[in-house]
């Protein structure tokens, strides 16, 4: 994780973190932190724990998202913070809705000018965000909008397997994490496991993102806590209530980023720090998809 | 139990799951419409199948979900797909027949506002954002908002109007060539609100046991409007509370 | 077969069979030519055997296609019959190419007034087809196509597995399968297998089209014969090798729907006459898809 | 085995496969084109994955595919997606490095005809359209095309442009806002041509051993333009044909 971050992250460049309230690859943000980039545009649905933490810790200067909320718990306080107060520094935002910002993927992984949604018609979003656009349908119909293209430099994405190619499988929830990486110029993948290449190819509808598109694969087991990845491990939502109290003060936020990220050398040390009893209690009860056939045919 | 035993949260859980009588697909979110929908679903809509914007189409959670994207919401459900999918074929195509929605300000048309307290340049207040929620207010065949009665939140004008309900009344919802059709119930935790009438404007409809009219416009920031007729909505019963005490939220989360 | 389509294809619909070069419903097709339907507009990306033959019994009056071809081998005979010699009766054209058919479905799928895409500058299917528009990109980066929504009336999609509610399973090549059942104002669901709620429920990833959107659900094992299923049997070549030979005379072609439709009751019967020995030599040895675990969170 | 004992098939396979050195991607449809493309991943592209219309990327076929959505490219393939995905995320995207295309007829600018022969509305032959020969022309990074050299397929007009190539020449293909480099090879069964001019015309290359430039001229419907060097391309190797005729094509359906 170390080398890749270093390869593949500079100052100013755009990147996402992406995954839908899971396969949340804290392991790569904190990497970022403690490179201590700057001036990063960040861009997530969610930005969620994860981007709060890499906004305290002032690795960014601008974000794009559709939803800032600490997951059935509450406010980013961080963020808030850099908002409302320029604390660490000042964060410029620009801002959709969900599907907005699905749809803006969707025309980045596809090379298109424009992506058109039912959204936006009557709502104040597109009076503060110039990129949304209101056109005329071409057929006479009405009204409709269209948002740009979203390429990120880098994305970063965790999945469950992959083989050493970057062949990456995933299941449970699928989120953007398709569009972000077809969208992106550079692709990292972050997988619990890495597997042999026989074992892609004995499934290939999992198969979400090619190793064609991928430049580097990590393996980082337990890199999304304390998100979870289906199947591997549950949400750690200690962590996410701990965090909506001590991010309340910026104090307290940088004590804990000290302790959690700078004070460790890389997610193992992170995980021997969290204790494996933690761990433990995170792991699901197997619940086993059965097998399908798809046949030789020779 | 006594027939006033029961908090704000139970009866507005309560009145959300009936009125969802009948109805086939539900768009949700967690905490107390999650309860309400699953109250609905083993009571007056046996069909009813939950949509999550997270991707998930007829959920069966084991617990309740601590998020829109726990993991109890895909294990078992009878699909799960990415969110272009989830929002263009489902939300968007029209599939959503009832969506619940809430946010910080609700003005007299059901527009809403999740996006900022003051002005969005320089905010008071940083709320959460859209998420889904302007395309579902757009998208969906019919919105039920779910708020408590403040009256800094029933306002007269918004700070930022992110989900459009009716616009400024009327036939402007339809006008602009929006497909959902908007706003059909206001659940508050005193009362209940609808929009039937021609000018599309918050009106009251029932009061819920032991409310006055007095009460509940003392949290609205404008002269409310009634219907023809004003009822009084029958207290949770005893087999509504036992579901959510015992079986939905056994741990007391949301109420 | 016989109750479902009795019930749901009418005289003078528009109806779409698909599946891309596999998953072809044969069985609705053979009983839709049974039941003597008139004037239907078919579409489907590829024709194949299935609406050469439904072309030759004289059920439609117009084609919606992007490619006209007996896959791998040749010719559609009876269609270009009926276009070039209105044999047995005139058929109205509309053409795409592949990516503007599911860009049409897609558009459909999805409540869209139009889909765009990089496809038709340049070439003359849109002066052939008025459908087809060039606009100029709001973001004002040059020309781009659109296409408009098609969405069927009905359509009939074979697939592995669904529940008795219409939850389907498929797996190998999607197609356009889940937006064509999205798009399609009602539909069909033809399955080899039907199987339990908690099957579909175990996997569900794999769930393409949802039974909300389904109509009704058959259960006709080797419903796809000739063409094939992935896991469940192969192509029968030899009888796409047969068509191209005996299709070329519209008298040869009579007597083969003589024979093998209209003399038959339904597919049970065709696959009697068919002869086991001929399936059992379709059957591929098996190829598993390893099992994944999607956990237990209670 | 001698020089010349090869068929016009087999040299088409050949100069295709040894074109193809160090392609990372393909965009292949069945035949000869898709034998051409498994040569060349045992000889110049050992990375070379092929990707089918059909949503296959990746694919190990046990078998000679019968058809361009065979089942035997789906069991063992690195990835099986929708066609919306293929020709949006892998097509559109730009990740097709090199496609390969035929026609019924071709013009000197690579555009190429596979709808109608004779008038669009009153065919004299119905031709099976384009599949996704428009946007696999207008998208794919470099594009060869193999045909066979006859008269009535290298016409100086097309009855019908179904697939851009250069349009009519010069920059007139990107100027239209056309993203993929367009036809780079014409690969016959006699000679081989390129676009290596400013005004991108098709310019004869190499000649096959033994064939002069009159037999090639005899079959074109407009006067050949020559580069600016000539030279005769070698001929398959002794190698190259052995693993043709014992590993990719046993069954000699293709030759």
């Amino acid at each position: 994780m170390q080398a890749a971050v270093a390869a593949y992250v500079q100052d100013g460049m755009s990147i996402a973190l992406e995954g839908f309230t899971s396969f949340i690859c804290f392991a790569a943000g904190h990497e970022i932190i403690r490179q201590r980039r700057r001036n990063l545009t960040l861009m997530r649905m969610t930005p969620d724990l994860l981007y709060d933490q890499m906004i305290a810790a002032g690795v960014a200067s601008k974000l794009i998202f559709s939803y800032l909320g600490n997951p059935g718990v509450g406010s980013l306080y961080c963020i808030r913070r850099a908002v409302e107060k320029g604390i660490p520094r000042p964060l410029e935002l620009e801002e959709y809705s969900h599907y907005g910002m699905v749809a803006r993927y969707a025309a980045g992984a596809a090379r298109l000018p424009f992506y058109p949604l039912r959204s936006y018609l009557g709502s104040d979003l597109p009076h503060v965000n110039p990129q949304i656009k209101i056109i005329d349908d071409p057929y006479g119909t009405g009204k409709i909008a269209v948002v740009p293209p979203l390429n990120p430099d880098l994305a970063i994405l965790h999945a469950q397997r992959a083989d050493a190619q970057g062949n990456t499988q995933l299941w449970g929830l699928l989120g953007m994490q398709k569009e972000v990486a077809f969208a992106a110029k550079r692709v990292i993948v972050v997988v619990e496991e890495i597997v042999d290449e026989a074992v892609i190819r004995a499934d290939p509808n999992r198969t979400l993102i090619p190793g064609l598109i991928v430049d580097a694969v990590v393996h980082e087991p337990y890199g999304a806590h304390p998100s979870y990845v289906q199947g591997y491990y549950d949400r750690d939502n200690a962590a996410y209530l701990a965090w909506d109290k001590l991010s309340q003060e910026q104090a307290n936020t940088e004590a804990w980023l000290d302790e959690w990220v700078y004070s460790v050398a890389n997610h193992t040390e992170y995980l021997e720090k969290l204790g494996q009893a933690r761990l433990v209690q995170l792991k699901p009860e197997p619940y086993l998809a059965p097998a399908v056939d798809y046949g030789r045919y020779r | 139990m006594s027939e006033l035993a029961y908090s704000a949260s139970e009866m507005m859980i309560v009145i959300a799951a009936r009125k969802l009588k009948g109805a086939r697909t539900v768009f949700v979110g967690v905490g107390l419409p999650n309860i309400a929908c699953n109250l609905a679903r083993y009571t007056v809509a046996p069909e009813l199948e939950l949509i999550y914007e997270s991707g998930v189409y007829g959920a069966r959670p084991e617990r309740l979900p601590l998020s829109i994207g726990d993991p109890t919401l895909v294990s078992g459900a009878l699909s799960v797909i990415s969110m272009a999918d989830l929002f263009g074929l489902y939300l968007q195509r029209g599939l959503v027949e009832v969506a619940l929605l809430g946010g910080a300000q609700i003005d007299q048309y059901g527009n809403l506002n999740s996006t900022v307290i003051g002005d969005y340049q320089a905010p008071k207040t940083r709320l959460p954002g859209s998420g889904g929620a302007c395309e579902i207010a757009i998208n969906a065949q019919r919105t039920f908002m779910i708020m408590r009665l403040k009256k800094r939140a029933f306002v007269e004008k918004l700070d930022f109007l992110t989900s459009p309900g009716h616009l400024t009344g009327g036939n402007s919802r339809t006008q602009l060539g929006i497909p959902g059709g908007g706003p059909e119930l206001v659940i508050t935790d005193k009362a209940i609100f609808n929009f039937a009438n021609p000018e599309r404007q918050m009106q009251l409809v029932e009061l819920y046991p032991g409310v006055s009219e007095e009460q509940v416009q003392a949290e609205i920031g404008w002269p409310i409007r009634h219907a023809a007729t004003l009822s009084v909505t029958p207290a949770p019963s005893v087999e509504e509370l036992r579901m959510i005490r015992e079986e939905l939220d056994p741990q007391a989360l949301y109420r």
